[in-house]
């Protein structure tokens, strides 16, 4: 009866999730897809609980649902401002749309796009299928690398082996994982400058109340979801998620200090994380190999090095939602004139 | 002790340009000398791995002191450190030419502010982009390579959108979503693997490895994923903007360093991990995409009226070249097509590097790269238009260079495997060059027609030396062969030595 | 285990409706979002994978830990793509670009 | 003891299972934007709060309850929050009441 | 007995240092430019005499340099080369002193000079190199060390004439790199002068060795602009006069027909020639091309273009010699005409710049009296012309002489007619030419003269043509002497012929 009940809870999770797929890339109204990839974004976190993996489904609530939802949505928000008359064609010319347009006008042209399209449909389909035999057909009965996880657990320092993984067996990776962010940080900067809507004073006052009760609520959270990576569910980049969602929460509500962060204090933040992780892995080497932590300290290391780069993880996704580099920063002197 | 010191230089090439990149960004005042300092430091440590290499054979270097089911190992063998030895060599050249290049832009005082901003940018992304790259070439597990790819294109993606022109946002952009659908595939590859064995280190995939269908399913996934990424024939269609559009320092890297990295990988997998996946016919439909990506790429750079455009689409082509050394290598996988495809590999990463970089000054200088309005240029900057030359020789396959070399062991694989008929379309292939670079040449040959307009300044040390030397080295590797082919027997034989034995 | 089963073959299919989606839309936020759904769908069949449901047998965390590097990084990039159509709209498009910058030209 | 929470536990989820099913309901048959939020948050948070009731009574520690009392009481601001905004932008918007016409 | 290998080097590093540095020499330092030339080819010809004597000696000489497997470069002298090498360097240090006279004025000299000594330095591998791979490597560097030159004046018209010389020779280069490819892959490395390859595989393979000979042939053909593949050269007259005497006498012809050769006697070797019957296809190929150049020759007008097609038909007197080879008389004669020719058409080309350079006199029709305004350089072209028709006592009498013994000996008809047709061809373009010049009178002003005191020209343009007409006159009459082409010629032929 249970496991019944469970199985049919798994089909309704997937068919959901299908289903929100589906709609989120067929529908022409893009604020309705955003909201449907929130959804999606949800569901999937709820799958994540299904196949026993907390750990991604804290991060996939935090980050995937919780963060990437706003992103587009800003991000649409900017389109849209800026999205007037003729500029509309801009975006719509990556594809060019035109060009298919003229084509299909004549009969053949259709045709031949139609039988383009259902050539395509039917190469990917028989590759899905083509998959799906193989996963159906060959298994395999290796157990991973989970059993030498399980071996080794208890050298590592911490109890949790998803962060025992991340952060010690595979250390190497998540140093560098955490230097995609950065690098994601410094591109998003070098494209654009940061600018906040023009209306801040109309923010209602219960949204500013509200985020000013749970703000500060959200970083305990964070730093609570990092300190129980250690042992648990969690870590550098739920508590990261976190907090970044908590800057975004500031953001939006436009406080006003917000805007008068200058640019060194961001900068020397975004840097600490990472720069920690690599110092410690560097010293490593003294008597050692890279990252390679002395036993009775790993455990220590580790929630030092997640409490650091949760915190610079938090400021690098907040800074992403932002979308631009501080106003103070490397300011063109052509309009430093303009202004003055 | 030995084995500390030599692990100490082997997470070097990772671990200095990454702390470079954090703090060209931290601190901004010294981003000026930072970067050359971290460039040339680089430099070094690959010479000195090189010694150790010959000294000690090939290296393994287990990060964190993990064994490998579990942990990542990091491989350093003969075919690795040429990979590191080109990267380091280039990225020394563009470091230099860069700042030569900003300096000079900056000092024309056209548009105040913005391109001291981008030469604040464009160090700690390319320094970045020198991690990863590195990290890319001495990574010995797959998972580990998504990651170092990742890194890869997204600090390239980032150095495209640089210049702040619309055309390269919006190159850049559909480089962005290109490299992607490259990840994720690659990614999907993985999972296959994973599931048959169990395993992400590469030198136990390969001896466990076995044909089955979900490890082929995963070589394809992974092979199609590194295809996209390294711009091969059908899916070359991001590259030339791309790479066109950037800033000179930027091009010269794009198109020199980083396809290569995955062409390297791709070369990897087929011929030491998964080799025996491999079947002839999957070999042959590769090397047909090459000869396609030859002709192609060589007719569509002839048709160009812009020089950087030019340039690029000789990049399509010479993709084709590295192809085409697949099915070669099939009956003999040994060494002399190892050393065809990393002479080539090599030439072209230099000459391509030197080529976008002389490029780059003749666009600093005239305003343009619009190729009927560059004659007389070679008065103004002889030096610029002499590595120009000798890159394109590179590219032609004349000797003594590099791809000479490439072309001769090529073509004589192809006739001792009997399959003559890829000889004709390297020769083919070759002469499309010739006369997509001597179109180039042609109008810089012709004497000055009128008043050329021509930025008067003299063209800076920085901007005329790196070009060149790159394409001298370029054009004298083919001598220093005897060289490279004891780094790549450094292991007493072999050429490849995989993981952990 | 049939469970599992379905739970691949949806990754399967969500990566492939990305793919079909990223090469058939044309707007560049769809194309963003057909990429993080090609995304999920591969998360979820290394999710699947991890949990391989024998009993006895440890679930393996080194999937869960590849997925939540893959989470972080698609969501890194995603941030990127994003700001990179958001700039291209006001690049091209001229005026009221947020920097004031000078229109672009002469620039390699 | 056991039993007898269970039963409670039971019978206030099942209790609570109604709100959710006719708040779903508002929100798809209601007519208007302000007559779904009603429908939506009122709802809600009398079911979340019986189902949260339902399962503290399984809750192994007092900890435990009062997290999950935490759970409902941030999702009563939240909503209540949001709520509110959803409603001040549309009528920023000018979109006007639903009057029965 | 050996020789150190290094004197090799040495002979080559005398040119290619002195052009590196010209390369970096500013515009305006004339003297040193030239100082450093002449010292770098007098040093070259002190080097390649003392060559000249240890080869006589017996001495050998090489030197290797293993790239990769089955890829070596590998230099040798063998008293073949020695004789391509002693006549480039000879004419190299002739070509310099007219060069430097004759771009008194011009600009961007450095460049021409640093590409000069690249050229020759290119030409001195060819002839050193030992096995085909060498031969490739420098016979690809001589294709771009000399595309610089051909558009050194940077006109459209010269534009042209370099992209159709890059079009034929690259494309014959192609064909000659594939084909060598597939040679050693077939035969394994081979070093010249090893007889050619082993005779069975010619059992084996016999119809593919006739392709590849095809092919290689075709791939020196364009240099030595065989017939259909000689459109490029002239073309390339457009260029100024000493790139003209390099390309004809010093360099890029000389460098195809000294490649037909070591493909013949080196690469495949006498014996295997006559078992695939490859040479009557040579024959054919040569006698073609003597006519075809003559006929040309015949209709131009302008004399720079005459003297082309001249070339286009001397040089496959050469071939003509070679594809005769199982017959002494005819590969002597063959061999000797490489050097005769070279000689003798820098005379004429020498001659043809002085007339443009001084009185801008380009066409034969406006030569009209010409050796009575400058008699000295008439003269000069006199002793070349009679030397191209093969008259006595001129070095072009000698090798046609020993052509012509060659045909007999061989009892080819066919070939001794077409000698004395293209020897009455000769005489048909060059006697106008002659006639016009020292016997009609004068009309009217020349079109762009120039006055040089003393002299009828500079002394740097006058000296080199008159010193190679006197080594024409010298060089006919003693050809029996001790020291003479024709001895050193029975040398080599002595190593292929015993």
């Amino acid at each position: 009866m249970n496991s019944l009940s469970l199985t049919l809870f798994d089909c309704v999770v997937l068919v959901t999730l299908l289903g929100l797929a589906w709609q989120l890339l067929a529908t022409p109204d893009l604020f309705k897809a955003m909201v449907l990839f929130m959804s999606f974004g949800l569901v999937m976190a709820l799958a994540w609980v299904r196949l026993a993996a907390p750990d991604v489904a804290l991060a996939e609530a935090a980050l995937g649902a919780g963060l990437t939802g706003p992103l587009f949505l800003s991000a649409l928000h900017r389109l849209r401002g800026t999205r007037k008359g003729e500029r509309r064609q801009q975006l719509d010319s990556i594809e060019h749309r035109g060009k298919i347009e003229k084509v299909t006008q004549r009969t053949s042209g259709r045709i031949i796009y139609l039988l383009l399209r259902i050539l395509f449909a039917g190469l990917l389909l028989t590759l899905l299928v083509h998959l799906a035999t193989i996963l159906l057909h060959v298994e395999y009965e290796n157990p991973g690398l989970g059993v030498f996880v399980a071996e080794q657990q208890e050298e590592s320092g911490v109890i949790s082996p998803v962060t025992a993984v991340l952060l010690n067996f595979r250390g190497y990776d998540t140093l560098l994982e955490i230097m995609v962010l950065f690098v994601a940080v410094v591109a998003v900067w070098s494209l654009a400058t940061v600018r906040f809507s023009e209306k801040s004073g109309q923010v209602s006052p219960i949204q500013q109340g509200v985020v000013r009760i749970l703000a500060p609520l959200m970083i305990l959270v964070a730093v609570s979801l990092i300190w129980q990576g250690t042992h648990l569910a969690g870590g550098a980049f739920q508590g990261g998620a976190v907090l970044a969602a908590a800057g975004v929460l500031m953001m939006v509500s436009e406080l006003p200090w917000l805007r008068l962060i200058p640019s060194l204090p961001v900068r020397l933040m975004l840097v600490f994380g990472p720069l920690v992780f690599l110092g410690l892995g560097v010293s490593c080497l003294a008597d050692g190999r890279f990252l390679e932590y002395p036993g009775e300290l790993a455990g220590f290391l580790i929630l030092l090095i997640e409490l650091a780069c949760g915190l610079s993880i938090g400021l690098t996704l907040a800074c992403l939602f932002v979308g631009g580099r501080p106003v103070d920063d490397l300011v063109d002197r052509g309009q430093l004139e303009e202004g003055s | 002790m030995p084995t500390v010191s030599a692990s100490f230089w082997m997470v070097l090439p990772v671990v200095l340009p990454l702390a470079g990149g954090l703090l060209c960004f931290l601190w901004r005042q010294r981003s000026l000398w930072l970067p050359l300092a971290f460039a040339l430091v680089n430099l070094i440590v690959v010479i000195r791995l090189t010694r150790l290499l010959l000294i000690q054979g090939p290296l393994h270097y287990q990060i964190g002191g993990w064994e490998t089911p579990l942990g990542i190992v990091l491989v350093l063998d003969g075919p690795a450190l040429l990979m590191l030895l080109l990267t380091a060599l280039c990225g020394a050249g563009v470091t230099c030419y860069a700042r030569g290049y900003f300096a000079y832009r900056i000092s024309a005082q056209k548009q105040p502010g913005r391109h001291e901003r981008q030469e604040r940018f464009f160090w700690p992304l390319w320094l970045m982009l020198l991690a990863a790259l590195n990290g890319l070439f001495l990574s010995g597990d797959i998972f580990n390579i998504y990651v170092t790819l990742e890194l890869l294109s997204i600090s390239a993606v980032a150095l495209a959108a640089l210049s702040g022109k619309p055309v390269a946002q919006l190159a850049s952009f559909r480089y962005l979503l290109a490299s992607l659908l490259g990840s994720l595939s690659y990614l999907l590859g993985i999972f296959f693997i994973y599931r048959s064995h169990g395993v992400l280190d590469l030198g136990l995939l390969r001896a466990v490895v076995e044909p089955g269908s979900s490890m082929t399913a995963g070589l394809v996934l992974m092979s199609c994923g590194l295809l996209l990424k390294s711009a091969a024939f059908p899916l070359h269609f991001w590259l030339p903007p791309a790479h066109a559009n950037a800033l000179a320092p930027v091009s010269a890297i794009l198109s020199g360093l980083v396809i290569k990295g995955s062409l390297y990988l791709l070369f990897r997998f087929w011929f030491d991990t998964f080799a025996s996946l491999i079947s002839p016919a999957a070999l042959n439909v590769i090397g047909m995409l090459g000869i396609l990506a030859v002709f192609w790429g060589g007719i569509l750079a002839l048709l160009q009226q812009r020089l950087k455009l030019l340039v690029a689409y000789s990049t399509v082509s010479q993709v084709g070249y590295f192809l085409i050394a697949f099915p070669l290598a099939y009956h003999d996988a040994t060494l002399s097509v190892w050393t065809a495809f990393l002479f080539m590999i090599l030439a072209h990463g230099c000459a391509k590097v030197a080529m976008f970089m002389a490029a780059g000054t003749m666009y600093l200088h005239s305003g343009h790269d619009r190729m009927r309005d560059l004659h007389g240029i070679r008065l103004v900057m002889p030096l610029t238009v002499f590595a120009y030359g000798m890159a394109g020789v590179n590219l032609m396959g004349l000797p003594p260079s590099g791809g000479f070399v490439g072309k001769w062991l090529l073509l004589t694989g192809a006739f001792d495997d009997g399959q003559w008929w890829w000889s004709v379309a390297i020769m083919a292939g070759g002469l499309l060059a010739a006369a997509y670079v001597f179109r180039v040449m042609s109008p810089l040959f012709q004497a000055p027609v009128g008043a050329s307009i021509f930025d008067g300044r003299p063209t800076p040390a920085l901007l005329e030396w790196p070009p060149l030397v790159l394409s001298l080295i370029a054009l004298l590797l083919g001598l220093f062969a005897p060289g490279i082919m004891a780094l790549l027997t450094a292991n007493g034989g072999a050429v490849i030595s995989g993981g952990l034995p | 285990m049939t469970v599992l089963f379905a739970y691949k073959l949806g990754g399967l299919c969500l990566f492939f409706m990305g793919f079909t989606a990223l090469i058939l839309r044309s707007h560049p936020l769809k194309k963003i979002m057909a990429v993080n759904v090609m995304a999920a769908g591969v998360f979820l069949l290394f999710i699947a994978m991890a949990c391989h449901g024998r009993v006895g047998v440890a679930i393996d965390p080194v999937p869960q830990a590849m997925v939540l590097t893959g989470i972080v990084v698609s969501v890194s990039v995603t941030a990127l793509a994003l700001v990179l159509a958001c700039r291209i709209q006001e690049t091209s498009g001229g005026a009221g670009s947020s920097e004031g910058e000078h229109p672009p030209q002469g620039d390699s | 003891m056991r039993e007898v929470l269970d039963l409670t536990g039971i019978v206030l989820i099942v209790c609570g299972l109604p709100f959710f099913l006719s708040g779903s309901l508002g929100l798809l048959r209601f007519p208007d934007i302000f007559t779904r939020l009603h429908a939506l948050t009122k709802a809600d948070n009398v079911g979340l709060g019986l189902i949260v009731l339902g399962l503290i009574c399984q809750a192994g520690s007092l900890f435990e309850a009062l997290r999950l009392l935490m759970v409902w009481l941030l999702v009563l601001i939240a909503s209540s929050a949001s709520c509110h905004l959803i409603a001040r932008s549309a009528l920023e918007k000018n979109i006007k009441p639903w009057m029965r016409s | 007995m050996n020789g150190s290998g290094w004197l090799l080097v040495l002979i080559m590093l005398s040119s290619f240092v002195p052009g590196i540095i010209i390369f970096g020499l500013p515009e305006d330092r004339v003297r040193l430019r030239t100082t450093l030339n002449l010292c770098g080819s007098l040093i070259k010809i002190g080097l390649i005499v003392v060559l000249n004597v240890g080869i006589y000696l017996g001495y050998s000489y090489e030197i290797r340099l293993p790239l990769v497997a089955g890829m070596e470069v590998y230099l040798h002298a063998d008293p073949l080369s020695a004789l391509f090498t002693t006549l480039s360097s000879v004419l190299w240090l002739l070509t310099t002193i007219y060069a430097v006279g004759y771009l008194e004025d011009s600009p961007n000299r450095s460049h021409f000079f640093g590409y000069f000594s690249l050229c020759v330095t290119v030409t001195i591998g060819i002839a050193l190199a030992g096995n085909l791979i060498t031969f490739i490597l420098f016979y690809e560097m001589l294709t771009l060390s000399t595309y610089p030159l051909i558009v050194h004046r940077g006109t459209p018209q010269s534009l042209r004439a370099g992209r159709n010389y890059l079009v034929y020779t690259l494309g014959g280069g192609a064909l000659f790199f594939l084909a060598a490819a597939w040679l050693q892959v077939l035969t394994g490395p081979m070093d010249f002068g090893s007889d050619g390859f082993a005779s069975h595989l010619v059992v084996e393979h016999g119809p593919l060795l006739s392709l590849l000979f095809v092919l290689l042939i075709a791939g020196v053909g364009v240099k030595a602009a065989l017939v259909p593949l000689h459109g490029w050269l002239p073309q390339a007259m457009i260029a100024p006069a000493p790139v003209s005497a390099l390309l004809h006498a010093v360099a890029v012809v000389k460098a195809g027909a000294f490649g037909i050769v070591r493909i013949v006697l080196d690469v495949y070797g006498l014996e295997n020639m006559i078992v695939l019957g490859l040479l009557p296809l040579l024959t054919f190929v040569a006698t073609l091309t003597i006519l075809w150049g003559s006929f040309r020759a015949l209709q131009q007008d302008d004399l720079k273009r005459r003297l082309a097609f001249s070339t286009i038909s001397q040089i496959s007197y050469i071939g003509l010699g070679i594809s005769l080879a199982d017959h002494r008389l005819a590969l002597i004669g063959g061999l000797v005409h490489l050097v005769h020719q070279g000689i003798m058409k820098i005379t004429l080309f020498f001659c043809a710049g002085n007339l443009a350079e001084t009185l801008g006199v380009h066409r034969i029709s406006e030569m009209r009296g010409i050796a009575r305004r400058m008699p000295w350089t008439m003269g000069a072209f006199t002793v070349g012309a009679l030397g191209m028709i093969g008259l006595p006592p001129t070095a072009g009498f000698v090798s046609k002489w020993f052509l012509g013994l060659g045909a007999l000996s061989a009892s080819n008809w066919v070939v001794v007619a077409v000698l004395m047709l293209s020897s009455l061809l000769n005489a048909a373009y060059f006697l106008p030419i002659l006639i016009t010049a020292w016997f009609d009178r004068p009309v009217g002003p020349w079109p762009d003269e120039k006055n040089f005191g003393r002299f009828e020209t500079r002394l740097m343009l006058l000296c080199p043509p008159l010193l190679t007409a006197a080594v024409v006159l010298l060089i006919g009459v003693l050809a029996e002497a001790q020291i003479s082409p024709l001895a050193w010629v029975r040398f080599i032929v002595e190593g292929y012929l015993p």
